[in-house]
């Protein structure tokens, strides 16, 4: 719908502008489909202890002196292929990262389109409520979360549930990100004359807000939800870098990061370097698509006022 | 008093007053003795239209106009006062409107740009109210109703699933006028409705509203700072002064002889084609804050024929002729 | 058109304005002349998307990019300032040309008192004590008609109604003593009663320095009462420029004669208004030959292919098919 | 004015309230504090009497007022790992979080500002992009990934700074500063650049927007068109536009800011106050953690008020608190 009306030869057009989106576009592709299918393109599988050899562990990227080809960026430790990991652990970072969002979205555009359009005492509770939120930084009130799972649930049961822990930790900690500015977004939209319009006709609050309102606050949406990925994905590989994220069990890259680093000293760098730089490019080429999405609804959207 | 006892009032509104507290919270009065401020954007607001004729309301910036045309369609909840409607039945006042009587009560608003839904066709915005007041249930029978609508306002019917940024202001100014037709309405509250258009196609749009009128025997409020375009339009008029209606009556008398100080002022400082390198205006004044307005009569401050009774009381509305003046050298 | 370019304070020669676009370039302002004697009220009105604004822009060097002149000249007083470098432009502007914008409220810095903002103008343009300056503008602030200028002058532009606002912002054009004032809609966000005041502010101040002004507007009323001369713009083009009697009451363009027919009659009541049909095409998609045509009531059929150029009619000149021969 | 300050006041009042509500929850809820405090061959009645002297079987209500009254004599309780009073604790941490974080604000603020104002005042020039693009790689990389990364480069590589530590302090009585020694200056570098890069770069982002925005208003034109020179225009007239809501935005990030000391602090084993929470997750020492959180609270309310005042100082329009007059017509 969205889409549609903001025609898509116009965002189609702008996007063939740019050479650095596609580039983005095309990197996160790459990302998302070796995440995707890991199971199936992985060279190995990281999770089948049985395969693993402790005769390959730490071996360096195949192009460097005792490098093997089989193991195109190295091995782990426990002899590991760092690539297979990577891919399984992108896997992960992007569940987390796809839930958080969606959570904080839920979360953000219910209490924002409240707040904006009910005004008044709701609005000033909710955002009250949103300024204490925003006392707690994102990463803190994560770790919070996650350090209260962590002494609340046995630890067999928060290993079992990690995922989802860290989930409900960044969900919860980023959804000011979307409802401020959808509040505002709101609270615009209701004082324009097609909303009055809409009030003429008696149609309800309710159906104001879903039918009227939100469509237009969309755009501004989806732009947050694109950026709002690439924090997502950075809060969890943080949460997991100082080892209160994803368990070593169910690495994600974040922890791969961290359980390599140990390893830097010894000049076996490749074990932290690489799945950093893949959280980098994927947070990178998320920014550079939010970025792009913004500047390219942006224009249209006060055209159409 | 009526504005016609011949013809039976549509719309009577009596009393209307509409206030804005801007108060600072009750703590910071305590704490540092502010005074509370309430802003009357409408008071004590009378008038009444026969069906099939136009009321123009007009008046400066901050006069309350719009906040009268807020409050008759019911947008607004009046501080007091009452707004009565008669559609040919019973009396229904405007806060228990049955959904008949909503649907019969619309509005055209000033900006063409911000009343329609960017995110829907036209065809959708304007089959809305079809839908709503079940006026039409099929689907064939809504894009039929559509498209007539739209060779009503003088739009292409093919031009129906397009969105509103692909048209001009005036064009939407009509999809506009459609919408509101399409709940078969009888009273329009046109709140400037050319303001933000050209003036060439402000004529085409007058034009439309003025044959609705007529085919449709349709009432209006019709709402301008424009003088002239209230002339043209409206049988009768009121001027409006801080919240205040300072003059009402039949258009030709009041364009005619302006019997309150500040319709004469209006009347006089009107730039004028034909007035070619004549400025008529006073020296200085300008519209007071409505917050603090002056006391007694509220255009004192600025007005040449000022008496000192109009410094302590408010002039009421007197019987002048065929009009109602609140002016103390009209009371005699 | 018969004195030598010197003796005018502002002329405009063939001026073009372009926007390059993904269609091409577009042209904005299409081969626009026009001259304005000293003291003299040049009005240019038009509707919205006319290119008046745009001319106004030009002439002070101020146009948004990527729109640029692409051809034609602009003559202050003799001089050429359309191909001046930056900061020589930065020169023209406020000490020999200054603005006046539509909207009071949004022309003031918000958070600059008005002395701060006057005396950094005065100073900017002439060499002057920081006390000096500041009775400069206490000078200029009771000019342009404020009460108790004294008390105000340190007064920020949210504590002054529109009104007065706007009598800031034209003490503000004025500080530097220009020769030009180009006056962008000076009245349209006031008040009726308000508009007559600064409308006779504008007009005393232009009589009494000798400043000519260019006058823009969508106001037939605001030219009447105020220019000497008028020029009506449509799609980029003037398309007929005069005196303001000959032009206002006895139009003779179809479009001036349709605009000023359209305009709401204070006098007479009509049945009906007379009306031009359409709109103005957008920027891009202006017709070949007169772009007026499509619209016009009286159209040829040469008027659909050659583009009519300004002629002289009498007092005043128009760009028109009709009885060229 | 007043109002505003008072109001201001309250609401911070109000965040205070909330974050040592919910620090009292951890405190009773989360982990039963009897249970950290003692063995687990305890007896029933050992509990019980330990109940009773921490005050567990009073209401809540009332539980929660002790706990407010204790803190406001500063008592926070003790660390369940090591047994120390807390408010120790984060006095011998402070100093070295507040100057990290200080340091870090600096940077950020001066650097960003600069490097907003120049990309904001030349968009197209070379820098301007290098700035942007830097700032975009610079929001994209996680923290720790930039320490890790400087810590390879100049401390294992180059051998310039040192990879963890704060270096010699010297002690002002419960203050210690890195700052008046050599290798403190050295060691607080990596953290203090890993720290500030973030904040820079959401500062020049977000200068760089406003200032663009601010260049397209009347004003800005109208001055513009008064001929007024480029460096007046743009370094005082739309500098101070710009800053009012970028201050906003600062002063939010500040305190986050601290959050992201965890990071750093992790990566450069720095000892400081969120070296110390990390332990205290890792450990569930709920004392240390929600006397951390109030701790930020605090400094997050704390900025908040400067920017208000600042607000006050620069934005004319609060101090005269005709904001909203602009009612309908």
């Amino acid at each position: 719908m969205l889409l549609r009306s903001m025609s898509e030869s116009h965002l189609w057009h702008s996007l063939r502008q740019s050479v650095t989106t596609m580039a983005a576009l095309l990197a996160l592709t790459v990302l998302v489909v070796g995440a995707v299918f890991s199971p199936w393109l992985a060279p190995t599988n990281p999770f089948d202890v049985a395969s693993l050899d402790l005769l390959n562990a730490s071996m360096p990227p195949s192009w460097l002196p005792g490098g093997d080809f089989k193991f195109l960026l190295g091995t782990d430790a426990q002899g590991r292929d760092m690539l297979s990991a990577i891919m399984f652990g992108m896997r992960i970072s992007l569940i987390v990262g796809l839930c958080s969002v969606a959570l904080a979205m839920a979360i953000g555009i219910t209490l924002g389109l409240t707040a904006g359009y009910a005004g008044g005492s709701v609005d000033a509770f909710i955002m009250r409520f949103a300024d204490v939120q925003l006392a707690f930084p994102s990463i803190l009130l994560a770790l919070l979360i996650s350090g209260i799972a962590r002494s609340t649930l046995s630890s067999q049961t928060y290993q079992a549930s990690a995922l989802w822990v860290v989930v409900l930790a960044i969900g919860l900690s980023t959804w000011v990100l979307f409802a401020r500015p959808v509040r505002a977004a709101c609270m615009v939209e209701k004082t324009k004359d097609y909303v009055h319009a809409a009030r003429l006709l008696g149609l309800g609050r309710v159906t104001i807000l879903l039918r009227h309102i939100l469509p237009n606050v969309l755009g501004s949406v989806l732009v947050i939800a694109t950026l709002g990925l690439g924090v997502s994905v950075l809060i969890e590989a943080s949460l997991s870098f100082l080892g209160v994220g994803m368990p070593p069990t169910q690495p994600s890259l974040g922890t791969l990061v961290s359980s390599g680093r140990d390893y830097i000293a010894a000049g076996e760098w490749w074990m932290t370097l690489f799945p950093a730089l893949t959280v980098a490019v994927l947070v990178l080429s998320v920014n550079l698509l939010g970025d792009w999405l913004r500047d390219a609804l942006n224009p249209r959207l006060r055209l159409a006022r | 008093m009526t504005l016609d006892p011949a013809q039976p009032s549509l719309i009577a509104v009596k009393g209307l007053s509409k206030q804005f507290d801007l108060s600072p919270p009750w703590w910071a009065r305590l704490l540092t003795g502010a005074q509370r401020r309430v802003l009357k954007a409408v008071d004590d607001v009378t008038f009444d239209i026969p069906r099939g004729k136009t009321l123009g309301l007009v008046g400066e910036s901050g006069c309350g106009k719009s906040t009268v045309a807020r409050c008759v369609t019911n947008l607004m909840v009046p501080t007091s006062g009452r707004v009565d409607f008669n559609f040919g039945g019973a009396v229904e006042p405007s806060t228990a409107l049955s959904p008949e009587g909503r649907r019969k009560v619309q509005m055209i608003f000033q900006d063409p740009y911000s009343s329609l839904n960017p995110r829907w066709p036209i065809s959708k915005t304007i089959a809305e109210p079809l839908k709503v007041f079940g006026l039409k249930t099929s689907r064939a029978e809504i894009r039929d109703e559509v498209r007539l609508l739209l060779e009503t306002v003088g739009l292409h019917a093919d031009d129906a699933h397009k969105y509103p940024h692909q048209f001009s202001g005036g064009q939407r100014q009509r999809i506009c006028i459609a919408r509101a037709l399409a709940c078969r309405s009888e009273f329009l509250v046109l709140d400037e409705p050319t303001s933000a258009l050209d003036v060439s196609v402000q004529a085409q749009i007058l034009n439309v509203m003025l044959e609705l009128q007529a085919r449709l025997h349709l009432t209006f409020l019709f709402i301008s700072h424009d003088l002239s375009v209230i002339f043209q339009m409206s049988d009768y008029v009121g001027v409006m002064y801080l919240g205040r209606l300072v003059e009402i009556g039949p258009t030709a008398e009041v364009f005619r002889r302006p019997r309150h100080p500040y319709t004469q002022l209006l009347l006089q400082t009107v730039p004028r084609t034909n007035l070619v390198g004549q400025i008529r205006a006073p020296l200085s004044g300008e519209v007071p804050s409505p917050i603090k307005p002056p006391g007694g009569c509220s255009f004192h401050p600025r007005c040449p024929h000022v008496m000192d009774v109009c410094r302590s009381v408010a002039p009421k509305q007197t019987q002048s002729g065929a009009e109602l003046v609140a002016c103390h050298l009209a009371a005699g | 058109m018969t004195a030598s370019p010197a003796g005018h304070a502002l002329s405009v020669r063939n001026l073009s304005v372009e926007f390059p676009s993904g269609r091409g370039r577009l042209l904005a302002i299409d081969d626009v002349s026009f001259d304005v004697a000293p003291g003299e009220i040049l009005g240019l009105v038009g509707e919205s998307g006319a290119g008046k604004s745009l001319t106004g822009s030009a002439i002070i060097g101020l146009i948004e990019p990527p729109g640029r002149i692409a051809s034609g000249e602009i003559l202050l007083a003799g001089r050429r300032i359309d191909n001046l470098d930056d900061t020589q432009m930065r020169h023209v502007r406020g000490r020999e040309i200054g603005m006046i914008f539509q909207d009071p409220r949004t022309s003031l810095n918000p958070l600059f008192t008005v002395s701060r903002q006057l005396t950094d103008t005065i100073r900017e343009h002439r060499p002057m004590s920081a006390t000096a300056a500041r009775q400069e503008a206490l000078r200029l602030l009771e000019m342009v008609g404020i009460p108790a200028a004294a008390q105000r002058l340190d007064s920020y532009p949210h504590e002054f109604s529109g009104g007065m606002c706007q009598r800031v912002v034209i003490a503000l054009a004025l500080a530097a003593g220009p020769r030009l004032i180009i006056a962008d809609e000076p009245t349209t966000a006031l008040d009726v009663s308000t508009q007559a005041q600064i409308m006779k502010v504008m007009k005393d101040l232009c009589k009494s320095s000798g400043s000519a002004m260019m006058l823009i507007t969508h106001s037939m009323g605001v030219i009447a009462a105020l220019a000497d001369r008028v020029a009506v713009m449509y799609a980029g083009r003037i398309v007929e420029i005069g005196p303001v009697a000959d032009v206002i009451l006895h139009p003779r363009h179809p479009y001036s004669k349709g605009l000023i027919a359209s305009i709401p009659s204070l006098e007479q009541k009509m049945a009906r208004f007379s009306q031009i049909d359409g709109a103005m095409p957008r920027l891009g998609r202006w017709p070949g030959g007169c772009s007026f045509h499509p619209r016009c009531p009286s159209r040829m059929d040469v008027c659909s292919t050659v583009r009519p150029e300004l002629t002289e009619k009498g007092n005043a000149m128009m760009a028109c098919w009709l009885d060229a021969s | 004015m007043l109002t505003f300050l008072i109001k201001r006041l309250a609401q911070a009042g109000l965040v205070l309230m909330s974050v040592s509500f919910c620090s009292f929850l951890l405190f009773n809820f989360v982990g039963d504090p009897v249970q950290q405090m003692m063995s687990a061959t305890a007896s029933t009645e050992d509990r019980e009497a330990l109940r009773e002297q921490l005050g567990l079987n009073a209401s809540t209500p009332v539980q929660f007022v002790r706990f407010v009254g204790n803190i406001a004599h500063g008592n926070f309780g003790n660390s369940y790992r090591l047994g120390r009073p807390v408010e120790r604790l984060i006095a011998e941490r402070l100093p070295a979080t507040l100057e990290l974080v200080a340091v870090a604000a600096v940077f950020a603020l001066v650097l960003g500002i600069a490097m907003g104002l120049q990309s904001g005042l030349a968009p197209t020039s070379l820098l301007a992009r290098i700035t942007q693009w830097g700032s975009l790689i610079g929001v994209s990389l996680p923290t720790f990934f930039i320490g890790i990364g400087l810590i390879t480069v100049f401390s294992v590589w180059l051998g310039w700074f040192p990879a963890f530590g704060r270096g010699d302090v010297i002690q002002f009585r419960w203050w210690s500063t890195g700052l008046l020694t050599a290798s403190g200056l050295q060691s607080i570098v990596l953290p203090a650049i890993t720290l500030s890069l973030f904040l820079m770069t959401l500062v020049m982002r977000l200068v760089r927007g406003e200032l663009l925005e601010v260049m397209r208003t009347d004003y800005i034109k109208f001055a513009r068109a008064r001929g007024l020179s480029k460096r007046l225009i743009y370094l005082v007239y739309a500098f101070r536009n710009t800053l009012v809501p970028v201050i906003t935005v600062i002063g939010l990030q500040i305190g986050s800011l601290v959050a992201f000391s965890i990071i750093t602090e992790t990566v450069f084993n720095w000892p400081g106050l969120g070296l110390m929470f990390v332990d205290a997750i890792q450990f569930a020492d709920i004392p240390v953690m929600a006397t951390y959180l109030m701790l930020v609270a605090l400094v997050f309310v704390v900025i908040n008020l400067v920017v208000d005042v600042l607000y006050l100082a620069i934005d004319p329009r609060l101090r005269t608190g005709s904001g909203g007059s602009g009612a309908a017509t």
